[in-house]
């Protein structure tokens, strides 16, 4: 646990990513950073470019179109770099599974870490997942 | 009222004609006169175009549009049945005003009906990589 | 011909949350031509929808777009209610009530909302964060009426799921007064602020004729000047029996779409605290049983226009057809008129204008066959630009300009 | 050897680093208080340069070398200005006379170099972030100018920073004459412009450029990107002071007017939304060059 990883879960940089998202869990994502769930007093700040990235907030049942983007994203952010499943249907792609238009879900894209369920899930669901992914990484993955 | 209007500049066009509620109003046309229907109903009467709905029915493909008078709150559909269903086509109406172009090409792709001079038919929402001549809405492939 | 490049907005970019790809073709720092490129949201949901009971798509429907999501399913609640014969003959009074009730606050929490990304897209945080702040109580309101933020589950053919309990209407109450204030709060900042003025006023016009072509609907056609509303021209709930009036503007620009949405949310308020004062003591549910054959339409005005659904059954229960049409499908397409003129940054301000809520519109739109590559690499970017721009070169000097 | 001593530790790079990633963190935790919300603890913006370090660094191919050299020129040269100011501060006799028109020139170098980086960077993006502040130096350069020349006249053509730290301490501080005052208010505005803060963060807003001219900068790179900001957000109030407030300059005070001046530049920023780039420019050209002139007239009336 040098200094530099130690640094890294003192301030994560987030990216948002949707890939056929219903957009609530997109709102709930910057809910977060809103007054009543700061989340700027944990370092974490919502940035524009991908290349500062260190955490890639995934949300959406991967829709077929989204899905080699979403791929590309992943390959230009600065290692290390987390993700993080956002919404039932990041997770388990939810009541969209059997669409014309939804590939495989996200764990065979991309290695997740952590996956936070919910419909929307409630920003405090989403702060004990930053709270689980930075303990996961202290341990030590 | 609107409705006389429409049936004294339609008279000869209009080959049923009947009314499920007080504000819902449905007549069907022949696919030959579309263009000059929705020309009247547009641009003379000033009805607003709300969507067209098309659907696959055993025996033939439906296009429904529907138009709104707003002022009274009522919905005109028209109806136009394709019998032919191995190469469904219809004049397109997206050159009276580029409103109808999105909803066209989401028909053409989804039932793959043909719309006869729409300026730009191109694949609307599909992956890239959608195979030719499969339409999802289709029940039968 | 100055050199064109081409800047690619989306499809993953801050400025929205939803995916969508605009192709800017942009001549130094003003917007030549725009091409719409989205389809990244579009999970198929009409096919679905004919897979599933009647009872089964309202939680379907209810997930097509998050900030509007007790339209969808109150227009499909419409739809099916159409068929059986009108929304006030089947649904008992108080039922009516509530519906409404979930409607006007759901418009209130999805304008703040708007109100505060257009903060956030001219580069002002601070009307992000307070517009979103005095959002939190509404979203308050809805766990403690239905149980959850979004996604309220409250719609049900021929009536409600959850009833709204005695206790919890005094809290409603206290929330829309402390929200009032909050309205004159930001009503003042917008229609006073000379810089938010400046970066709002005449850019991005849609004209009235235009937006008649475009057949836009909602806050963006009332801009402009045209009078529609779905809850006034064709009420649903108990809209007909309350009163409040219709917002209007003339110019069509960003200013008025603003203007419009604030004023709006004070008409909801009055319409919520008159529903709370008149509402009944009654079932909330006609618990229908099957649902004849037939095609039904029902249509909603929602935060950002008309919500149309309609329904072809035969009588099993399943439908045949269920054609869904979201408002921002409309006004979406409407942006390649406001946009083009203006410069890159009014751009992305005319496109977050029209309130586009992409994952209504994801059920549909628009792919750019010029080219099929990738975009967010650096070095793709700069190829496909190359060749985008040689192939604008022959197009423009063909056309006349 | 003192020299070196001046340089890399006290007023110049280290002290430098530190009171700007201060300042940095004072001007994120205000505007998150203004917000309502609790904003970042104070180790914040420090920990934010470490972990940029450690980050992994990606070169677009075929970016050229000048791609990774531009942060460091940036840098270099603010350091350099801190140095010699803190250096003038202290002994304001050892500074050589022409020393304001080197500060000047060494001022421009930081937006330069973010020009350079964004333009090597090859993304469209970013070269359309390079020609926003292409434009804005463009822009606030000539009242930049034109206060300072003011304030030059109004100490009988003193070119160094030395002298005129003499001439106040003699008689009242530049601030208090009718031509000083105009000049200063001209002079909050174009350094509002060049740390490129809220009203004039044309060329870096996240929103319509996604991080403008930094968009394709990660890791080390980035983070020198970054301590280039935040030294500026420590020099350019000191120049302020020593140009319009050299009275009295022990520790006690100095600090009191650099911690005025940084609320009035977040206050700005926390108060009006981004400008459009023409606005700028307009804006620019307008109100302070105006003034600039009036300020010069005054200032050759001996006002």
């Amino acid at each position: 646990m040098d200094l530099k990883t130690k640094a890294l879960l003192k301030s994560i940089w987030v990216f948002h990513v949707s890939a056929g998202s219903c957009n609530n869990c997109d709102i709930e994502i910057l809910d977060c950073f809103t007054p009543k769930f700061d989340l700027e007093r944990f370092g974490i700040q919502l940035i524009g470019s991908v290349r500062h990235a260190d955490a890639l907030f995934i949300t959406g049942a991967m829709n077929k179109k989204a899905i080699p983007r979403m791929k590309k994203i992943y390959e230009q952010a600065a290692k290390p770099c987390v993700v993080v499943a956002i919404g039932t249907c990041a997770c388990s792609q939810h009541m969209f599974r059997y669409s014309y238009n939804v590939g495989e879900p996200l764990d065979k894209i991309l290695p997740v870490d952590v996956y936070i369920p919910g419909c929307p899930p409630k920003p405090e669901a989403m702060i004990a997942g930053i709270k689980k992914l930075v303990d996961k990484i202290k341990r030590g993955k | 009222m609107l409705r006389d209007k429409i049936k004294e500049k339609l008279s000869d066009k209009i080959l049923a004609w009947y009314e499920t509620s007080v504000k819902r109003i449905y007549f069907s046309v022949d696919k030959k006169h579309i263009t000059e229907t929705v020309k009247i109903l547009f641009c003379d009467l000033g009805l607003r175009f709300i969507t067209a709905s098309a659907t696959d029915l055993p025996s033939s493909f439906e296009v429904i549009y529907h138009f709104s008078n707003d002022p009274q709150g009522e919905i005109y559909s028209v109806r136009v049945l394709l019998e032919d269903k191995l190469k469904p086509e219809i004049d397109s109406i997206a050159n009276l005003f580029p409103g109808a172009e999105w909803i066209e090409r989401e028909i053409w792709e989804m039932l793959g009906i043909n719309f006869k001079g729409h300026p730009n038919l191109k694949k609307l929402l599909l992956a890239d990589d959608w195979p030719e001549g499969k339409y999802p809405l289709r029940n039968k492939q | 011909m100055s050199h064109k490049i081409i800047v690619p907005i989306g499809p993953y970019h801050p400025l929205q949350e939803e995916p969508e790809f605009f192709q800017l073709y942009v001549d130094g720092e003003k917007v030549v031509d725009i091409d719409i490129i989205i389809g990244y949201n579009h999970r198929g949901i009409e096919k679905l929808s004919e897979s599933k009971h009647f009872d089964q798509i309202p939680f379907l429907v209810e997930r097509i777009c998050g900030i509007c999501s007790s339209s969808h399913p109150y227009a499909y609640v419409l739809a099916v209610e159409n068929i059986l014969g009108g929304e006030q003959s089947i649904v008992p009074e108080r039922a009516l009530y509530i519906r409404t009730i979930i409607d006007e606050l759901q418009r209130i929490h999805s304008h703040l909302l708007w109100l505060g990304l257009t903060g956030h897209f001219i580069g002002y945080n601070t009307i992000w964060m307070w517009a979103w702040k005095y959002r939190e109580p509404v979203l308050d309101c809805f766990e403690m009426v239905t149980g959850n933020r979004n996604n309220y589950a409250m719609f049900k053919v021929g009536g409600i799921r959850r009833d709204v309990l005695d206790e919890d209407i005094p809290i409603l109450k206290k929330t829309l007064d402390e929200l009032l204030k909050a309205l004159d709060l930001f009503r003042g900042a917008i229609a006073d602020d000379p810089v938010i003025k400046s970066r709002l006023k005449n850019v991005g016009t849609l004209t009235k004729q235009q937006a008649i072509d475009w057949c836009v609907v909602g806050p963006t056609a009332r801009a402009s000047g045209i009078n529609i509303d779905v809850r006034r021209d064709e009420p649903y709930g108990v809209t007909d029996r309350l009163d409040w009036n219709v917002i209007l503007e003339k110019e069509g620009d960003i200013y008025c779409k603003t203007m419009v949405r604030i004023l709006e949310l004070y008409e909801s308020v009055r319409i919520i605290r008159q529903c709370l004062d008149k509402m009944t003591k009654g079932p909330i549910d006609a618990d229908v049983k099957d649902i004849p054959p037939g095609e039904g339409i029902g249509r909603v005005e929602a935060p950002r226009g008309e919500c149309f659904h309609y329904i072809k059954s035969d009588g099993t229960n399943r439908p045949i057809r269920h054609k869904i049409r979201s408002p921002s499908y409309m006004n979406v397409a409407s942006d390649k008129v406001g946009a083009v003129g203006g410069t890159i940054s009014d751009a992305t301000l005319t496109l977050a204008a029209v309130d586009p809520c992409y994952c209504c519109t994801e059920r549909v739109v628009v792919i750019n066959s010029l080219d099929n590559k990738k975009i967010m690499n650096g070095w793709d970017l700069i190829k496909l630009s190359q060749e985008k721009t040689l192939k604008i070169k022959e197009h423009y000097d063909g056309r006349p300009k | 050897m003192i020299a070196i001593f001046n340089f890399l530790i006290f007023p110049g790079f280290l002290f430098a680093c530190i009171v700007g990633l201060f300042a940095c963190w004072i001007d994120r935790k205000i505007s998150a208080r203004l917000q309502w919300r609790v904003g970042p603890p104070w180790y914040q913006t420090f920990i934010d340069i470490v972990k940029l370090t450690g980050k992994e660094v990606i070169v677009p191919n075929g970016a050229k070398v000048t791609f990774l050299l531009a942060p460091y020129l940036g840098l270099i040269s603010i350091v350099l200005v801190a140095n010699n100011l803190g250096r003038a501060i202290l002994s304001p006799l050892s500074s050589f006379s022409g020393d304001l028109i080197v500060i000047i020139y060494l001022l421009i170098i930081p937006a330069l170099a973010l020009i350079v980086g964004a333009s090597a960077s090859r993304n469209p993006l970013a070269s359309v972030g390079a020609s926003r502040e292409m434009k804005l130096i463009l822009a606030y350069e000539l009242p930049f100018l034109l206060a300072i020349i003011a304030v030059i006249i109004r100490n009988k053509g003193a070119l160094g920073i030395g002298s005129i730290l003499i001439n106040q301490a003699f008689t009242v501080s530049n601030i208090f004459s009718p031509s000083g005052i105009i000049s200063f208010f001209i002079m909050l505005f174009c350094v509002q412009a060049k740390l490129g803060i809220a009203p004039f963060d044309i060329s870096e807003c996240d929103q319509e450029l996604m991080g403008g001219t930094l968009i394709e900068y990660s890791g080390l790179p980035l983070a020198i990107y970054k301590l280039t900001k935040a030294t500026m957000l420590y020099t350019l109030p000191i120049f302020l002071i020593i140009l319009f407030l050299g009275k009295d300059l022990s520790f006690l005070f100095i600090s009191i007017k650099y911690l005025s001046i940084l609320l009035v530049i977040i206050l700005i920023k926390n108060t009006n939304p981004r400008l459009r780039i023409d606005q700028a420019m307009r804006f620019f050209w307008r109100i302070p060059t105006v003034l600039g002139i009036i300020a010069i007239a005054l200032a050759l009336f001996g006002l």
